[in-house]
């Protein structure tokens, strides 16, 4: 079930890249597929009935999901934030320079 | 024109996804790997297996959060290269934008925003300490806890005007990092291999365990918490 | 050992991000500390990080083909650093970390973790092609390589799945044929950018054309490199050479609308990054040929690329619109460029040579033809452009003031690597050493396998 | 009960993202953007993952919202 709910999410992050021609849009559109990545790989480590891979007082014993995915997905998390900033900084710095954030209008100044 | 061809296309990728459906486990039905099991046993070396709450010790590893255990010991070096992304962009932010002045605000902020920011502040912060302090023992660890405590540094600059912290962030951020590789190489020197665990692990539980996890979990604390004060303090500034 | 390539750059880094200004003036001994380290170190070595075996943990895999191919890349950030007019004063942060990241995308023996560097070596990229106030193409740059990062660790995650391992020997070893059917297709794209296939090669001129000229003079040799080493390292090592005719028909395209689009473009900088993203389908429609053979010759053909392409894009960023004040410079540019043709007597004949006598004996004749097509367009916009820079015929007075005389550091680097190009013409026995080396380690498979895991 | 939830929220993930991909105005993107987090952050929870869910909850859902609308407030507002 959650497996579908990610492929729907990335076909409608790859959609909105072709589609966009706002610059934030497709900022947006990447973080769409980065978080539905996200889901999808955590889903393939889920085992139901068991618990969350932590020892506690309530877990003392192992009946654990996955943890290696989990593991993974924290790291694709930051590297995700670490990129979505310095695009969003180049955004700023594009806006600066043609004064639009409209694909076509960039290009068509590009050509001037 | 364009709508429906992207539109196709995204069928087909669809499409492709729902084609390998077969090969990957149903949803809920996944059994652990190998490498997960050892984990999870801390066996890696072969020489765990039933590991208990608060009895067992002198594992291999100590974490009680297997998750941390596997982002700050077995795969270490995967997160090193984690936060050396983080700080390239944070650095990459600070080229880009070079260049901008310190944002004036022409009026004063809200009051109820700067009264507030002083009760706060300082449980935010604290929160995210301890996040990051019981890393290896509860849910959340260096990553969360330094995001934390970077929404509390953003509050600080939306309230007050005359803030500035960028020349410290940067000290921190460099320290915090060089003293990651500093560890890694002592083990290195200590024992030959980089990135070991060269401390004893005590007890599984305790807060004073798993050797150099939580010492690393704190760095990564403290690095990503000034680095993403530096982007968004970047940001900040004046356009 | 090894994790010290990695580890010294970073931490180098790390120190002096307060001191911006003074790292310039470390970096070429932080190069020249890597390759006399490289050059100590034994082969055929694995190390594990952190103390934990192979299938566990991250391991550093030390064997001919890595060992080979960090001396290539060490030996251009070498060369690079000692031009420190080229590289603007925020950038040697980047480099270092550049320096680290590729070091360990080529040493590493996980599949997990070489997402990571190409991360980094992807955040690095990006930041050094916003560098003359390039934004727009980095921003394209950024978007394009984030989704196929994205891809790239969906098939990551898929081989976990199949082989219950990250391990790439242990991948490799284990995996079936039913993940090998979609894995590929997934790596695929996510390298599809950083190797420039065609249809995701779209960023290249926008990046290499910005007239910064660290930004095409790294990318395109050392981080093409280390990309091209990985391709070849994940399909032939790991995954037995499947689904390389699909990348065969990609790169041949790949070529010929790429020598196509060079051919018509009216500046320099982007006619020759199209002629690298020629370079580069070349590249891996030889390698798909799996062979020891064809894998020599492709290595062979890449080194001589990139010795090319790091004179003439070096020489193309920073000279202006002729070389009626530098005239080495200029005889650097055309030895350069007879060498991208395969001019004969030059390192480019030698290995054009190589890849059509391993075609035929392949019986493949559609390669064959494809490279005397693009061969012939390559002459004719090479010789364009040689005329156009050495007989400029509209040029103003005013712009003959203002061309600058190019330092002598940058001269005597470039001359140096021209020589090396002439040298390679006559003797190519050392480029073809590193190249059959790096061919053995690629193509033995078991030996990989046995050498991490142990012996099994 | 359990898929049933998970239905749910994939639906309701599904139409926040759409809606953050088609708005018109930039700042209602960012907004559909950090609910679908959000969101994601519950089927974290369900799935066992809390270490995730709590970074995704202060990374994805938090910070990069920040990010988003003080580069947003930087180019001036939004526009169209």
């Amino acid at each position: 079930m959650v497996y579908y709910i990610s492929f729907i999410l990335i076909g409608i992050g790859i959609y909105g890249f072709l589609t966009q021609k706002n610059l934030f849009k497709h900022l947006i559109s990447l973080t769409i597929i980065d978080t539905a990545i996200n889901i999808f790989i955590i889903s393939l480590g889920y085992i139901s009935g068991e618990e969350a891979p932590i020892y506690s007082k309530y877990t003392p014993i192992a009946n654990f999901v996955d943890p290696l995915p989990q593991a993974l997905v924290l790291t694709a998390i930051v590297i995700g934030v670490g990129i979505l900033a310095l695009g969003v900084s180049l955004l700023i710095k594009v806006y600066e320079k043609y004064g639009t954030l409209d694909v076509e209008e960039i290009v068509a100044k590009e050509g001037k | 024109m364009r709508r429906f061809l992207s539109a196709l296309i995204v069928l087909g990728l669809i499409m492709f996804f729902i084609s390998t459906l077969p090969l990957i486990p149903e949803f809920g039905k996944a059994s652990l790997s190998k490498v997960s099991r050892a984990f999870i046993d801390k066996d890696v070396n072969g020489n765990g297996g039933n590991v208990q709450y608060g009895v067992s010790k002198d594992l291999e590893n100590g974490a009680a959060n297997v998750v941390t255990s596997i982002v700050v010991d077995y795969r270490s070096f995967d997160t090193l290269g984690e936060v050396t992304v983080l700080f390239t962009s944070a650095l990459g932010v600070g080229i880009i934008l070079s260049g901008y002045k310190r944002k004036k605000f022409g009026r004063e902020p809200n009051f109820i925003l700067r009264v507030s920011v002083g009760i706060l502040l300082p449980l935010i912060l604290l929160f995210g300490a301890y996040v990051f302090i019981h890393g290896h023992l509860t849910p959340g660890g260096g990553f969360p806890g330094g995001t934390i405590i970077a929404a509390g540094i953003l509050l600080l600059y939306l309230s007050n005007e005359e803030f500035d912290l960028s020349k410290t962030v940067k000290f921190v951020e460099g320290i915090s990092g060089s003293l990651y590789v500093i560890v890694g190489l002592l083990g290195l020197a200590v024992s030959g291999v980089f990135l070991i665990n060269f401390l004893p692990t005590g007890v599984v539980g305790n807060l004073f365990s798993s050797g150099i996890v939580p010492i690393i979990y704190i760095l990564i604390g403290f690095k990503v918490g000034a680095e993403l004060s530096g982007i968004v303090a970047e940001l900040h500034r004046e356009g | 050992m090894s994790a010290l390539l990695i580890a010294v750059p970073l931490l180098i880094a790390f120190l002096f991000v307060p001191l911006k200004n003074k790292i310039k003036y470390i970096l070429p001994f932080v190069a020249l500390f890597s390759l006399i380290l490289i050059l100590k170190l034994p082969i055929e070595q694995v190390n594990f990080l952190g103390g934990w075996k192979a299938p566990f943990g991250i391991t550093l895999v030390l064997d001919n083909s890595s060992y080979y191919s960090l001396i290539v890349v060490n030996i251009i950030f070498f060369l690079l650093s000692l031009i420190p007019q080229i590289i603007e004063k925020d950038l040697s942060l980047i480099f270092l970390i550049l320096m680290a990241s590729i070091n360990g995308l080529i040493l590493t023996g996980d599949l997990f973790n070489s997402f990571v560097f190409l991360e980094i070596t992807s955040v690095a990229a990006y930041i050094l092609s916003s560098s003359k106030r390039n934004y727009y193409g980095a921003f394209k740059y950024l978007i394009l390589g984030s989704i196929a990062g994205a891809f790239y660790l969906l098939g990551t995650l898929y081989s976990y799945i199949g082989t219950g391992s990250l391990n790439l020997a242990d991948i490799s070893k284990n995996i079936n044929s039913e993940f090998l059917a979609v894995v590929p297709i997934l790596i695929f794209i996510g390298l599809a950018v950083e190797t420039k296939i065609f249809p995701l090669a779209g960023w290249v001129p926008d990046v290499y054309a910005s007239g910064s000229a660290l930004t095409p003079a790294i990318l395109a040799t050392g981080v093409t490199f280390s990309m091209m080493y990985l391709f070849g390292r994940i399909f032939i090592t790991v995954f037995h050479g499947e689904f390389l005719n699909v990348v065969y028909i990609f790169g041949l395209i790949t070529v010929v609308v790429a020598e196509l689009s060079a051919l018509k473009q009216d500046n320099l900088l982007r006619a020759l990054s199209f002629s690298s993203i020629a370079q580069a389908g070349l590249f891996l429609s030889v390698i798909s040929m799996n062979s020891y053979e064809s894998l020599t010759a492709g290595y062979f053909h890449l080194l001589n690329d990139i010795t090319a392409k790091f004179v003439l894009f070096i020489i193309a960023a920073s000279i202006g619109k002729s070389f009626i004040k530098n005239k080495t410079t200029g005889i650097a540019f055309s030895i350069a460029s007879f060498s991208l043709i395969g001019f004969p007597l030059f390192a480019g004949f030698r290995s054009k040579l190589l890849i059509l006598k391993t075609a035929f004996l392949n019986q493949n004749y559609i390669l064959p033809i494809i490279l005397l097509f693009a061969t012939i367009i390559e002459i004719a916009y090479v010789l364009r452009w040689n005329i156009k820079l050495w007989y400029p015929d509209n040029i103003l007075p005013q712009e003959k003031e203002e061309t600058q005389k190019l330092s002598w550091n940058v001269n005597l680097i470039l001359l140096i690597v021209a020589l090396v190009i002439i040298v390679i013409g006559f003797y190519p026995d050392i480029y073809l050493k590193i190249a059959q080396n790096i061919a053995s380690g690629l193509t033995n498979y078991r030996a990989y396998v046995t050498n991490v895991l142990g012996g099994m | 009960m359990i898929n049933v939830i998970i239905i749910f929220i994939g639906i309701l993930m599904a139409i926040s993202a759409i809606f953050a991909v088609e708005s018109k105005k930039i700042i209602d993107s960012f907004i559909a953007l950090s609910l679908m987090s959000l969101l994601s952050v519950f089927l974290f929870v369900i799935m066992k993952a809390p270490d995730v869910a709590i970074t995704e909850a202060s990374v994805g859902a938090g910070l990069t919202t920040a990010v988003l609308v003080l580069a947003l407030r930087k180019i001036g507002g939004d526009k169209e």
